[in-house]
């Protein structure tokens, strides 16, 4: 899809950085999910995943002065809303029956 | 490498207060700090947005990110009272380290691979103002992302539907 | 007569009529008798008679037309000069694949009709001897239809124009030997006596298949025309068969039918068999096929005279090794049936110097001798119901006369005092032995004659002669058997006496008209001349080793009197002068124990292991193993889902993480 | 349906008369046994009578396996199309199958057995999928119609079998299947090895030994000695050959009557069937090499075979293992390949199916009255079950190899046609006829002869009318093969003389690769 | 970039299908809130817009919404799927969740804009489209799988799913980003355009980790082996109907969302190291599913495992990637839709409900209590196994074909290997169907009509294509042929 990105100033910071900042941020989103316990902090880690996905397609779209990476991002932010939304009605609903939301003591079904 | 400028300088600020707070985010024991900390990286993002040619973006951030999902979140954890999270000590070794390895892992291999990467040239057009870059997007949006948008508008209110749905008690 | 295939095809026939209906007679019985004991009964008499008639019957009619067929044959090629050519009747292909074609055809020649001439003359009198004999049996039809398979055998056998064919009745006959040896299904031991049977005849069998295939190798065909070529050593080319090798295997397959060393242990067992059969089958005719398949394929074996030599070796071996078991037994059908397994041995010997028509000469007399000794014993086993040990017998010269006369003089034929049947054919054999200079092989004859005279005598000794042992009441019941019987005795006796006159050799002013007679089909090989007056010399010894044998039987046992312990006292002093070696041949050598030990039992603990050992652990081991292996594989990989939602987490960015490193170093 | 014996679909008839058969069973409402017997009866006879006919109009002579041909597109973009024909060795097979199937339902419909409907239809289905294998011409079209026999095996095993049903149907099933699908590998391979050499999608047998012949697909020797490997493997395992035998055991003994007599008549052949038709034609080279590997196996898988049966105490399983040592005998025969040796193979391919069927089938009388297989059980019983002890001679004869009956034309073909290729494989296979004796009058005598042992025999009845009326046409058949086999031997000559090889062929590149006897 | 809503006519006829579904299911839920009466004719009402939806993407092809949707025989291919899928959930399942009161209209209108999304996310000319639709479709997935909110193990799988899918969309999205961050684009056509040029396929790590995050979001939808986790558990807890779309219809979107990325990128076929990869991905995927199952007794657990294992036998044909290969998938696809539904739906009705654990051994002798549900119980099984005459035979065959045909023999061993392995579990389920007596005494739920017709269908499909597949072929052939233009 088109969409120039509307003339700016050429960029004073190396979007190298902006990527490295945004993987940086994935990673330690990553990190979040594998390490916390409460359902509903691993759900927030996975939040900050998506942001620095956005981080990384602000920067693209910025490198290649195009709009479509805004767009997405735009689209991202709502979908992720939506999906907070229904994930925290499962942890409530959750919660409602098993009085708790640490993932460590949800196992009813395995192996 | 160009010369320290003013926006270099708030690239660094911004980027320690991201990265600074989101490592607080996981470290945080307690739900609720996690949430305020993950506010403050939110903030640092909005600035890149901005820095990025990006303003618009960056509003939704701090009001769709900070201000509403997170307030959401908040909101749960007082639902459930979450005041403390499970102490860590009696967690998964195993998970922990192997948790810990692979993002250390893949956020080394990633960025590697962001700084090894060839990277394409920017487009450098005249200075203008931003002005019409909300226009743009509202055009774009009607046009382009027509579908897209329709979609998303039934995602919503499946979301909503589903939200709804769960929260309920009773079954009737 | 030119449908010779009816010749076999009527006790054939016999035999379906007398099977179904002693088959629907049996059900009908078991239906009857269902849940309660099966009490033996004799049939009722219109059973009998039907069967009789059928039985005696079919056979009878089968020997008619036979010599209908056979008499003008022979008078016909007595009078030409070199024998008649063959009669050969084509009936239809049975078999035709690949390089074997197999027909179904039957051939009429001068072995053939000397064989036919007293396998139908014996095999009908033995029927209507069995008429009286069997008349208690409750298996009267069973009996009758098997007797009746066996003449369809016995002649397809005779008459077939080709080995395979040949085969046929080959087995056929062993077939009905396994059937009526073990007539008496209800005693284990007749059961396993006929299984034994069949099995050691299979032993020989095997090698007879190969040697058959061996003759289509050598010679292109197993029509007995083959003869014709190796008369001529028209050998096909390319064979990759020695002649030596298939004239082994073929003689392999004579050993197990004729009861040779060391496939001869069957014949004493097949004793277990009613005592009719073993005068037809284990006496006159079945085992004497081996005789007959060698005589058959002479000129064969006449190309490898390693072979021939090995034969009569083995013949000779078997003769005075069965001759000395004869000595020591005490079963009255065992002493005969010792004695068959000698006479054999005398036969092959004749064929293995190359006396064939001498072989077939005395195939021919003891069939009659043999027969009336076997039909006398179940005479004086019938008279004694049904005791057969000699040690209970005694003085019953007097109870049986008809019996006594006439197992007297067969037994005196067996021995080979002249002028009987038993003396010209001997005496041919152990002429041709020393002419052909084997003197081992004709000390060995010698030797033997001396055995058969005395273990011969021994038998009719105490059978006969002395006072009764034995329980009195039993003797004192001893009654002669009815004609039915005793007519086919003094037929057999009278033709035992004379039957040696168509063998009269030169040396006694004869002209060993059977000789010739049996030139035209049998090869007759070159070997050395004797003056008549050694050969004269000859049978004066061999009379008088006889003699001495029948002497010395006399003076051990004649006077035997008193009770058992008399006899088994005699039997001791036996021992007493004959040392361990008497003891061993009373006990037949250990022979079927030896089987037994190195043979029967490793065979059954290797089946055993090889099923449970083999089949059960191994292979299904490795099978199941694997199996094993592949649920214990599920049941541990199964935890890998650990129902932690971290851990799926875990694995799928680790398995992100791997699979980057993975392109990359790709 | 058309009866005329050139119809077009007179194969297809003769195929799925049985499945349609057994689908009106399945959609027939309630449990009527009667029903069910008479759906069966009819339908098989039916069967039979289709295939009676299509002998009668089958030309021996004609050339290739194009009898009675059908040729239509199944699935075109692959070239597999429903190809089907017959020479006269699956024709023999064929009426075989027909006949025994006939049998099993008449011995079905005398015998007390639960959920009849059910048993009945799948037998029938089970006789469509061999009858499918027989006439299948396309390789796929082959595969089907072979899996397509697993199911109906795994069911009659498995609900109507003894007590380690379970355990043995899936061995059956496992083992198998564990063949075919390599072979269904190998088939899909040669597919692709034949549209690279000659540019034509095709499954077609015809096609593909065509240009095997003609060497015109180059495979380099390991390739086809793995092509070779799969299919031998698919077929040796069903044959069974020694070691891939110990399934039969354990699957005969635990099947219900019919089943081991289906299994040991027919299923068995169609593992040999398929060496003859596909492995040996479309492989010639390796099986010249390695054909003599398999004489080992099978020379071994006969002794072997006797050796166990002959420590048997279960007289099914002695069966089963007479079975392992006579089907070793017919792949050594097919190994030897010379005209004699390949006659006696097909003979006694039929013969022990009706031989063994027959065993199975007197064998499953005594079961069915005294729920033992135990020879111990038994035992003096021949005044009690006259007929039966008369039919079970017969068989057991057969069995043997009585010159008369059918067993010997077969074993003395087959063993003189290996006698031509190598006397010292005759010599060892020809033991098998003395083992056979032994185990198999064992058999008899311990059955049948000696005292009465168990009071419990005392009241067994002999065989009844329905059982009688299934046995007999197999007596029949083994005692008519056995005095005129001219009729079969002319019937299979013509395929015969397609597949025999020079007397040499077998050896030829043999001695190396394989330490034959010598 | 076309002017201010310009959209023309075409444009939303091609996008009827998912409109369709989408205010059926808006209406459902109107009627769940003004006249829940009518609860007992939401399903029909859900099935009517099935059809219609049918009907309404009949003929559409092309590019729309300037390249926002793109409609080929492909993505009909996949809508067929999806509506068939929903279909079979519907038919099955609306008996039982009138039974325990579950039947509210969400459930119905979740599952029709799941579909809509599915059927969305496939003809997806953009990336980002694709992520919406799949988004839509996760999301009502999440929901229903936790329907039985008052059943700790329903929720548990809702919790889990929703997680993991989170993860997963994040991972997707970050490739996204990257493929768009390297390549200047999201749009398929595009994106093709660009991979096709020469040159630019020079080697980039930084685009190989996008794709493979790609791949990786798109392999947890399908549940290969490592990013299966979920299934198991899911499965387990989720509503069985509702499983038998999530375990069908999903998973053969997120194929044919692949099948179509990997095309885009890799336009001249699958070289190193996306093939091999591919391959692993299989291999791991068959062996552990496989042998996995083999040790469960939960039978939804048991299918969870197989199913994974099936989606193995896909990625042959994904590693394979020539045209028969996919058209391979699509049949399989196709088979494994109406095998796996019947599965679960047959497992359904041989059930005491949906709050009962559906245990392997509380099969033992039903096939006499219930014979039509074990009869296609047993046929699905047999599908499964990949015997013929059915359709999984079919399936599989074209799968294998096109492998050998492509190079992969040792691939195709492994997956016979498989198949000998599933076959120690399907035919378990057979064994206790009709060769054991019952152990305890199960109180099966009652007959009703629509699950019946839905057993007497599938039935005949597995049955049909696996006799007469050439109708099937045609089609497939016509989607991969619409895909690869090969």
């Amino acid at each position: 899809m088109t969409g120039a990105l509307p003339g700016v100033a050429p960029m004073a910071v190396p979007p190298g950085a902006y990527l490295v900042v945004g993987t940086l941020l994935f990673a330690i989103g990553l990190a979040g999910t594998l390490l916390k316990r409460n359902a509903l902090s691993i759900f927030l880690s996975i939040e900050l995943m998506m942001n620095a996905v956005n981080l990384l397609f602000l920067t693209y779209a910025r490198m290649r002065g195009d709009m479509a990476g805004q767009m997405i991002v735009f689209f991202v932010i709502a979908i992720a809303a939506a999906e907070a939304s229904v994930g925290l009605a499962i942890f409530v609903a959750l919660f409602r029956v098993r009085r708790t939301v640490d993932v460590d003591e949800i196992a009813l079904l395995k192996w | 490498m160009p010369a320290l400028s003013g926006e270099l300088v708030v690239f660094t600020i911004a980027s320690i207060l991201a990265i600074g707070f989101a490592l607080a985010m996981v470290l945080q024991k307690t739900p609720v700090r996690s949430v305020l900390s993950l506010v403050v990286t939110f903030f640092g993002l909005a600035i890149f947005s901005i820095q990025l040619a990006a303003p618009f973006i960056a509003v939704l951030q701090v009001f769709v990110y900070a201000g509403a999902i997170l307030v959401l979140f908040l909101f749960v954890i007082m639902l459930l009272n979450l005041s403390q999270e499970a102490t860590e000590e009696d967690a998964r070794p195993i998970q922990r380290r192997l948790g810990f390895v692979a993002a250390l892992a893949l956020g080394g291999v990633l960025s590697g691979a962001a700084l090894r990467a060839p990277m394409p040239k920017g487009v450098a057009p005249a200075i203008t103002p931003l002005a019409d870059e909300i226009p743009m997007i509202g055009r774009l949006l009607f046009s382009d992302y027509l579908l897209a948008f329709e979609a998303l508008s039934f995602l919503l209110l499946v979301a909503a539907v589903g939200a709804l749905l769960l929260s309920k008690r009773r079954f009737e | 007569m030119n449908q010779f295939w009816l010749i076999p095809v009527l006790p054939l026939a016999g035999f379906v009529v007398n099977g179904l209906v002693a088959l629907l007679a049996a059900s009908g019985r078991a239906e009857a008798e269902r849940g309660q004991d099966q009490p033996k009964a004799r049939l009722p008499y219109g059973q009998r008679l039907f069967h009789g008639v059928v039985g005696v019957g079919s056979v009878g009619l089968a020997a008619v037309l036979s010599f209908a067929a056979l008499v003008p044959y022979v008078l016909e090629s007595l009078k030409s000069p070199e024998g008649l050519a063959p009669v050969v009747q084509h009936v239809y292909t049975w078999m035709a694949a690949g390089d074997y074609t197999v027909e179904v055809a039957f051939r009429l020649d001068a072995l053939s009709a000397l064989m036919l001439s007293f396998v139908t003359f014996v095999g009908t009198l033995i029927h209507v001897y069995s008429v009286g004999y069997m008349q208690d049996e409750e298996g009267y039809g069973r009996y009758f239809a098997y007797l009746n398979l066996f003449m369809f055998a016995m002649l397809t056998l005779v008459l077939a124009d080709n080995l395979p064919l040949l085969f046929v009745g080959w087995e056929g006959v062993g077939l009905c030997s396994y059937l009526l040896i073990g007539y008496y299904y209800d005693k284990d031991f007749a059961v396993a006596a006929g299984k034994k049977a069949f099995i050691a005849n299979r032993v020989g069998d095997l090698g007879m298949v190969l040697g058959i295939f061996g003759i289509f190798a050598l010679f292109g065909t197993a029509d007995f025309s083959f003869v014709e070529l190796a008369k001529r050593a028209a050998l096909a080319p390319g064979a990759h068969i020695s002649v030596y090798a298939v004239c082994l295997l073929l003689f392999l397959g004579a050993c197990g039918k004729s009861a040779q060393v060391p496939l001869y242990v069957w014949l004493p067992d097949a004793m277990a068999g009613p005592t009719p059969v073993s005068a037809l089958i284990h006496a006159a005719t079945m085992v004497t096929a081996g005789v007959y398949l060698v005589a058959r394929c002479s000129a064969v074996f006449v190309l490898a005279p390693d072979a021939l030599t090995l034969v009569a070796w083995i013949g000779a071996g078997t003769a005075i090794f069965a001759a000395s078991i004869g000595l020591a037994q005490n079963d009255i059908k065992k002493v005969l049936a010792y004695s068959t397994v000698s006479q054999l041995g005398y036969m092959f010997l004749a064929c293995g110097v190359g006396a064939f028509s001498a072989g077939m000469f005395h195939v021919f007399t003891h069939a009659f001798f043999k027969a009336c000794l076997f039909l006398g014993s179940g005479s004086v086993i019938m008279s004694m119901h049904h005791e057969q040990d000699m040690t209970k017998m005694g003085g019953l010269s007097s109870r049986i006369p008809q019996t006594f006369r006439t197992m007297l003089a067969a037994t005196l034929a067996i021995a080979g005092i002249f002028p009987l049947a038993g003396f010209f054919s001997k005496d041919a054999i152990l002429g041709a032995t020393a002419a052909s200079g084997h003197w081992a092989l004709y000390a060995v004859g010698l030797f033997t004659a001396g055995l058969t005279a005395f273990y011969m005598f021994r038998l009719v000794s105490m059978t006969f002669f002395g006072k009764a042992r034995g329980d009195a009441h039993a003797h004192e019941h001893a009654h002669e058997s009815p004609a039915t019987m005793t007519v086919p005795l003094w037929i057999l006796a009278a033709f035992s006496i004379v039957a040696g006159f168509l063998g009269v050799p030169a040396a006694l002013g004869g002209t060993d008209r059977i000789g010739r007679f049996l030139e035209a089909s049998v090869a007759h090989p070159e070997i050395g001349e004797m003056s008549h007056g050694v050969e004269i010399g000859l049978m004066l010894v061999s009379l008088g080793v006889a003699v001495t044998g029948l002497v010395w039987a006399w003076r051990w046992y004649g006077r035997a009197e008193g009770p058992p312990e008399a006899v088994s006292a005699q039997a001791s002093a036996f021992y007493a002068r004959t040392g361990a070696l008497g003891k061993l041949v009373a006990d037949k050598w250990n022979v079927d124990e030896g089987i037994e030990a190195l043979v029967l039992s490793p065979f059954r603990k290797i089946g055993t292991f090889l099923w449970r050992g083999f089949d059960s652990l191994v292979i299904d081991g490795i099978a199941n193993a694997s199996a094993f292996l592949v649920e214990l594989a599920g049941d541990l990989m199964r935890f890998f889902t650990t129902g932690h939602v971290r851990n799926y987490a875990l694995a799928f960015s680790l398995g992100a993480l791997v699979f980057i490193l993975y392109v990359w170093v790709r | 349906m058309n009866f005329h014996p050139l119809g077009a679909d007179l194969l297809t008839t003769l195929v799925f008369l049985p499945a349609v058969g057994a689908l009106f069973l399945a959609l027939l409402p309630g449990e009527s046994k009667a029903a069910a017997k008479a759906v069966g009866i009819v339908t098989s006879v039916l069967t039979f009578g289709v295939s009676a006919v299509m002998l009668r109009g089958f030309d021996p002579a004609a050339p290739g396996i194009t009898g009675f041909a059908i040729d239509r597109a199944w699935i075109p973009r692959f070239g597999v199309r429903y190809q089907l024909g017959v020479d006269g060795l699956a024709v023999a097979l064929i009426l075989l199958t027909t006949v025994l199937s006939v049998s099993v339902l008449l011995v079905a419909c005398g015998q007390k057995i639960d959920r009849l409907k059910g048993y009945v239809a799948a037998f029938l289905v089970l006789e469509t999928g061999m009858l499918g294998s027989l006439v299948a011409l396309d390789m796929l079209l082959f595969y089907v119609f072979w899996e397509v026999m697993l199911i109906p095996m795994y069911f009659i095993i498995g609900i109507w079998g003894g007590k380690r049903r379970i355990y043995a149907t899936m061995k059956f099933f496992l083992f198998t299947m564990a063949g075919s699908l390599l072979m269904f590998i190998a088939i899909l391979y040669t597919a692709n090895v034949h549209s690279r050499s000659t540019g034509i999608q095709t499954f077609s047998l015809v096609e593909w030994v065509r240009a095997a012949s003609s060497g015109a697909w180059g495979l380099d020797p390991g390739a086809e000695a793995l092509l070779f490997g799969a299919f031998a493997l698919a077929f040796l395992v069903k044959v069974p050959l020694w070691p891939l035998h110990t399934w039969l055991p354990d699957a005969h003994v635990e099947a219900p009557t019919g089943g081991s007599v289906i299994l040991a008549g027919v299923l068995l052949k169609l593992g040999t069937y398929g060496l003859l038709r596909f492995a040996w034609p479309l492989f010639p080279h390796a099986a010249a090499r390695y054909g003599p590997f398999l004489a080992i196996l099978a020379l071994i898988g006969i002794v072997y075979g006797a050796w166990v049966a002959a420590a048997q105490k279960d007289m099914k399983k002695l069966v089963a293992y007479s079975s392992v040592s006579h089907l070793a005998l017919v792949v050594l025969g097919i190994v030897a390949g010379t005209g004699a040796a390949l006659s006696g193979a097909i003979f006694q391919m039929v013969g022990h199916g009706l031989t063994t069927g027959l065993l199975f089938l007197l064998v499953g009388v005594l079961y069915e009255r005294r729920h033992t297989r135990e020879m111990a059980d038994y035992g003096g019983v021949a005044a009690r079950v006259p007929v039966t002890t008369a039919l079970f001679l017969i068989a057991t004869l057969g069995s043997v190899g009585l010159p008369g009956l059918n067993g010997f034309v077969g074993e003395f073909l087959i063993l003189g046609g290996v006698f031509q290729v190598k006397i010292a494989w005759a010599a060892v296979a020809a033991t098998g006829m003395i083992l056979g004796a032994i185990y198999l009058l064992t058999l008899v005598q311990k059955v049948f002869w000696g005292p009465e042992t168990v009071p419990a025999n005392r009241a067994l009845t002999d065989i009844n009318g329905w059982e009688l009326a299934g046995a007999f046409p197999l007596v029949a058949l083994i005692v008519l093969l056995g005095v005129f086999p001219g009729p079969l031997l002319n019937l299979v000559d013509g395929s015969v003389k397609n597949l025999q090889r020079p007397a040499a062929a077998a050896t030829a590149s043999a001695a190396p690769a394989a330490g034959a006897p010598r | 970039m076309t002017g201010f809503l310009h959209v023309t006519g075409a444009d939303f006829a091609a996008v009827a299908p998912e409109m369709v579904l989408c205010l059926a299911a808006a209406l459902i839920l109107l009627l769940d809130a003004f006249a829940r009466p009518l609860r007992a004719f939401f399903p029909y009402v859900a099935l009517l817009s099935l059809a219609i939806a049918n009907l309404a993407g009949r003929d559409t092809a092309g590019i729309f919404f300037s390249g926002a949707v793109e409609t080929t025989g492909f993505t009909r291919y996949m809508e067929l799927v999806a509506l068939g899928a929903v279909a079979l959930a519907i038919l099955g399942g609306a008996a039982m969740l009138e039974r325990d009161k579950r039947n509210q209209g969400e459930f119905y209108a979740l599952l029709l804009f799941s579909a809509a999304g599915l059927i969305l996310m496939v003809r997806g000319g953009d990336l980002l489209v694709v992520f919406i639709g799949l988004e839509l479709m996760s999301l009502c997935l999440y929901v229903l799988a936790a329907w039985y909110r008052d059943l700790s193990a329903a929720t548990e799988a809702g919790l889990k799913y929703f997680l993991m899918g989170a993860l997963a969309s994040a991972f997707l999205l970050y490739g996204v980003a990257t493929i768009y961050g390297r390549l200047g684009t999201t749009s398929f056509t595009r994106l093709q355009g660009i991979a096709s040029a020469p040159g630019l396929v020079a080697f980039d790590t930084m685009l190989a980790a996008g794709i493979l995050a790609v791949v990786a979001g798109l392999a947890f939808k399908i549940a290969l082996v490592p990013f299966h986790g979920w299934a198991p558990d899911v499965y387990q807890g989720m509503t069985t109907p509702a499983v038998a779309f999530l375990s069908t219809a999903p998973k053969a979107g997120a194929v044919l969302v692949l099948a179509r990325v990997l095309h885009a990128l890799f336009p001249a076929g699958l070289g190193d190291p996306w093939r091999p990869l591919l391959a692993i991905l299989a291999a791991l995927s068959i062996l552990f599913g496989n042998v996995v199952a083999l040790s469960q007794r939960d039978l939804k657990r048991m299918l969870a495992y197989s199913g994974i294992a099936q989606m193995g036998y896909v990625a042959i044909g994904l590693a394979t990637f020539t045209s028969d290969a996919l058209e391979g998938v699509c049949v399989f696809l196709a088979g494994y839709l109406v095998t796996n539904a019947a599965a679960f739906l047959a497992l359904g009705a041989l059930s005491s409900g949906e709050t009962e654990p559906k245990l392997l051994t509380d099969l033992s002798g039903l096939g006499r209590r219930r014979p039509l549900a074990a009869t296609v119980l047993t046929l699905s099984m047999i599908s499964l196994t990949g015997l013929p005459p059915t359709v999984g035979f079919i399936g599989k065959l074209l799968v294998f074909r096109a492998a050998v045909d492509g190079g992969l023999v040792p691939l195709t061993i492994i997956g016979v290997f498989g198949s000998l392995v599933s076959v120690g579990y399907y035919l378990r389920v057979v064994y206790h169907l009709w060769m054991k007596d019952p152990v305890r005494e199960v109180s099966l739920v009652p007959d009703d009509i629509l699950s019946g017709a839905a057993f007497i269908l599938t039935a005949a499909l597995m049955l049909f294509w696996g006799v007469f597949p050439r109708a099937l072929l045609d089609v497939a052939r016509q989607a991969a042929f619409a895909l690869t233009g090969r």
